[in-house]
């Protein structure tokens, strides 16, 4: 009790608890779901993007997403290594991946299915898990943190990148600025639902703000996030598909309309439009990939064992 | 003489630009994340050495043809990479015998373009001469990780290997546009790199615990623009965009 | 009206249009040279049902526009097929089964289309029914073996109903050009073929000794033009000739 | 020996010899051979053709080249039960086939990577065939023979209709003829390939010319392909790929280029530009299709059964 005790103090304090410290059952248990979570969303976030890079419409696109491909795939790793400070190991992890016991980000259950799809992604949803992310750069546990300060830089860089092709195709030919805004339509409600369920329905809330993995509701965020995106839309001369939305200048935010809580609850269950073809593909490449890893493995046992002999 | 230059350059580049194609197929569906990591790496690796080329070829051709335009734009006969380079992600063991086929022949011929009078040329080569060094020490590696792994990934190594040897012997043949920039001390004479190819190749393989394979019978035709069936499927992503929506800019 | 018209005659087309796509892929590789003929034929058939329509629409368009253009040279998002029909050829199972929840619903699309007020429609309705007849009994003969054959095959055709059951729900919805020419007797009302549907995709499955999926989650958007991720990659080989060498004669 | 005779006395008398009938072994053996070769070719047939009905330009073509597909796989399914009926199951051929036991014409070891290749397969390899087997359909064993009749009477049909495609090519843009000239430049001498080995080196002639097997030799065979050939080429405006080609006003036929006979061996022996694709494409074919063949057998066993016991 004394231990817990000066544990929240600490934390009270802003100091950071370390893989060596001593800390609640529940602290670890709820970094390593979050956390893991993280992770997992960062590598089945490749898929979709991915799916561009043999399409990618000129090769300075290509080089472009194929380095934010990969910059995902090193924010995986590094936040599974991260949670692995936690005591769990990345087998484990991927194993509660793919059994369906983890989850990952819903947004990434959704098909992209044109090339301005990069650029709504890039603008929309990485520009919503900045807004998530930020205040993690300051939660409590250390590998977290300093993991979630090199995630948000890259991250904003890929969240300008992804403006900038929209920009483009903004500005280019009527069948591109139609491809921008298709995008647009596609991806602005779940880029909304991004931001988690409202207050009302929320879990973890309390206990996470304690612990600084929270730092604001998921109203207020998204509230955050439409005030910051609905501008700039406005200079992509797109319309944001969502006729009740309308400047309140009382708040000085932006009022808007329903989300559509039905589908979001699909989609987190296992019903969204990709989240089979995810999960299919996550789990093929890694037993596809099963004798590899076995002979990486074995290889390495025997230069382990040459050299010992060279040793004796 | 230009004309030669351009035609040599798509020699070069069209290699990078078809192996980055397949290497980027593989991009979050390799069979851990450090290689997959590293197989992104290598795609874009390549693919920013295929804009060094064809930025250049675009301005040797001086008529508005764009680097978009010579990657994306040609027709299938018109793509002059080698056989090789184009062959299909069969699995794990095609991909990297197939890069690692490659890889040692192209720190050979970056060696030697180096040395190129041309310095555009000789400064993409001193540029892409590092990249290519990481590349082939990461499948030189992974010969030997699935050689001398398991006895499933040495028959599969082994298997990877086999079939593909028949497309090594077109990297040494000479195009006529090879043979004009060799006289001019611009290109690389590539039949000069087959005996220091072999022997390299042949020691990965035999510290990878594999057999050589001693076929003499070879596939050619890339290099000519006779392609096989697995590159119209290629190209077909490849151009995907360019095609369906000409003339526009991204 | 004619808009509509058009409209509605690419809601039907386009699904044998990618089905027949899907199905052609399969020719020379099919797990008997019987069902590799079959599927050949039925991929026929289905691009023969496709030139009907699209010669009746290209006449519609009067502007030029011809039937390989409405088939080959529209993006993406123009195309209004069901999801369903463009899901991939993973085994022999997902064939089968996609190609037979299609079917089911054909025939009884079909035998109502017989009954359009639009005696283009209804004569093309007339001569696809015959050949779907057909199609149908060879998949659900198919879904029988599958079904009551060994423990593996079972298990295969059950996996690939339940993941596709999930797109056939998508069938019985209504576009604008639907209920436009429902209105002038001229379109099939599709919601009423619903329970139709069902109780017959039930009867074979029970027959086939498979269990009837009961999740009440469905995917929509292919009638809407928005399609999976395979689209794509299917779209990329069917306009491949077009995109290429644009604006010529075969 | 007697029986012998009467045989040879039979098939002098341009008598049909039926499966129930006596024959020698050597003459089974030999036609089991030829016959199954002759199957396989039509089954490895469909693969490079195969490779272009998703990417047909047109529907019409794509429909007529479905169709002609089909036909040929029809034929591969006749030629395999008229070789039934000399006592090989369907069975032990693909095993043939699949261990490289039994051969298949090289022809289809060639690549096809353009449209044109679908015109220049019907116009010069049905043409090529064609001759090949129309003195077949008089040949002794009669299931052989009726089958060659159909075979032929679709083979021309896909002939004129490989010609119809090169012609319209020809007659196209300046791509599209250049486009023609480059497939005929790529199937010209393999299809002269396919008339067999030269006379001096061909083995089987003199027994199979007695059987009726063969009525001429190759090299004739080969000079009537290029006298009928060389001509329509002409009406199509194309180089025959041979500086040796002229017309010989004595002999009344057209002088030709050598042959370059270490690449017709090389792909004899499984060292064509295609051999192991053809192979992994009909190895691979067969084996992810056994599960259905397994289960096809099962369902007709237990539907045996329960007629069984309904009549019990």
């Amino acid at each position: 009790k004394n231990l817990e005790k000066q544990f929240e103090e600490r934390i009270a304090r802003d100091e950071k608890i370390e893989p060596k410290d001593w800390m609640p059952e529940k602290y670890r248990k709820t970094h390593i779901r979050q956390m893991s979570q993280h992770a997992h969303s960062e590598i089945v976030g490749m898929l979709p993007e991915g799916n561009w890079i043999t399409r990618a419409p000129s090769l300075r696109r290509k080089v472009a997403l194929l380095a934010k491909v990969q910059d995902e795939a090193g924010h995986g790793l590094y936040l599974y290594s991260a949670t692995e400070t936690l005591g769990i190991s990345r087998d484990e992890m991927y194993e509660q991946l793919h059994t369906g016991k983890a989850k990952y980000s819903s947004i990434f259950n959704y098909p992209t299915i044109t090339w301005a799809d990069m650029g709504a992604i890039g603008w929309l949803v990485d520009g919503a898990a900045i807004i998530n992310q930020v205040p993690l750069c300051n939660t409590s546990y250390g590998p977290y943190a300093r993991a979630m300060i090199r995630v948000c830089k890259e991250e904003s860089f890929h969240q300008r990148q992804g403006f900038e092709i929209m920009l483009k195709l903004s500005n280019g030919t009527p069948e591109q600025k139609e491809m921008a805004q298709d995008a647009l339509n596609r991806w602005w409600w779940p880029a909304l639902m991004m931001l988690g369920p409202t207050d009302a329905e929320s879990v973890h809330t309390e206990q996470s703000m304690k612990w600084k993995l929270k730092r604001k509701s998921n109203d207020d965020l998204r509230q955050q996030f439409i005030d910051q995106t609905v501008p700039q839309a406005d200079i992509l001369g797109l319309t944001i598909p969502d006729p009740d939305l309308k400047w309140n200048e009382e708040r000085g935010s932006y009022d808007f309309g329903e989300i559509n809580w039905d589908e979001f609850w699909q989609v987190v269950k296992g019903h969204g439009p990709c989240n089979k073809e995810r999960m299919k593909a996550r789990v093929g490449a890694w037993e596809r990939g099963e004798w590899v890893r076995d002979a990486a493995m074995a290889y390495a046992e025997k230069s382990q064992e040459r050299k010992k002999k060279q040793v004796i | 003489m230009k004309q030669n230059l351009y035609n040599y350059i798509l020699g070069i580049a069209d290699n990078s630009l078809i192996l980055g194609q397949r290497m980027g197929e593989l991009c979050g569906h390799g069979p851990s994340l450090e290689t997959d990591i590293a197989c992104t790496n290598i795609s874009l690796d390549l693919f920013g050495q295929v804009r060094s080329y064809f930025q250049y070829a675009s301005k040797l051709a001086g008529d508005g043809r764009t680097e978009d335009d010579i990657a994306m734009l040609r027709q299938e006969r018109e793509y002059v990479n080698v056989l090789l380079v184009e062959q299909p992600n069969t699995d794990f063991a095609y991909t990297i015998a197939r890069h690692f086929l490659f890889d040692v022949y192209h720190l050979l011929f970056l060696t030697e373009l180096e040395k190129s009078k041309d310095l555009t040329l000789s400064a993409i080569a001193k540029k892409c001469i590092k990249e290519v060094r990481y590349h082939e020490r990461f499948t030189s590696d992974w010969m030997k990780r699935l050689g001398d792994g398991t006895a499933e990934s040495k028959a599969k190594i082994q298997e990877a290997i086999n079939d593909l040897w028949t497309y090594t012997d077109e990297l040494f043949h000479q195009t006529k546009a090879d043979k004009a920039m060799v006289a001019e001390g611009i290109g690389v004479d590539v039949t000069k790199l087959k005996d220091a190819y072999y022997e390299k190749v042949n020691e990965v393989l035999t510290e990878a615990t594999l057999e050589t394979p001693e076929s003499k019978y070879f596939q050619k035709g890339g290099k000519k623009g006779i392609h096989t069936e697995h590159m119209g499927y290629l190209l077909a992503e490849l151009q995907y965009m360019q095609r369906a929506y000409p003339n526009m800019e991204w």
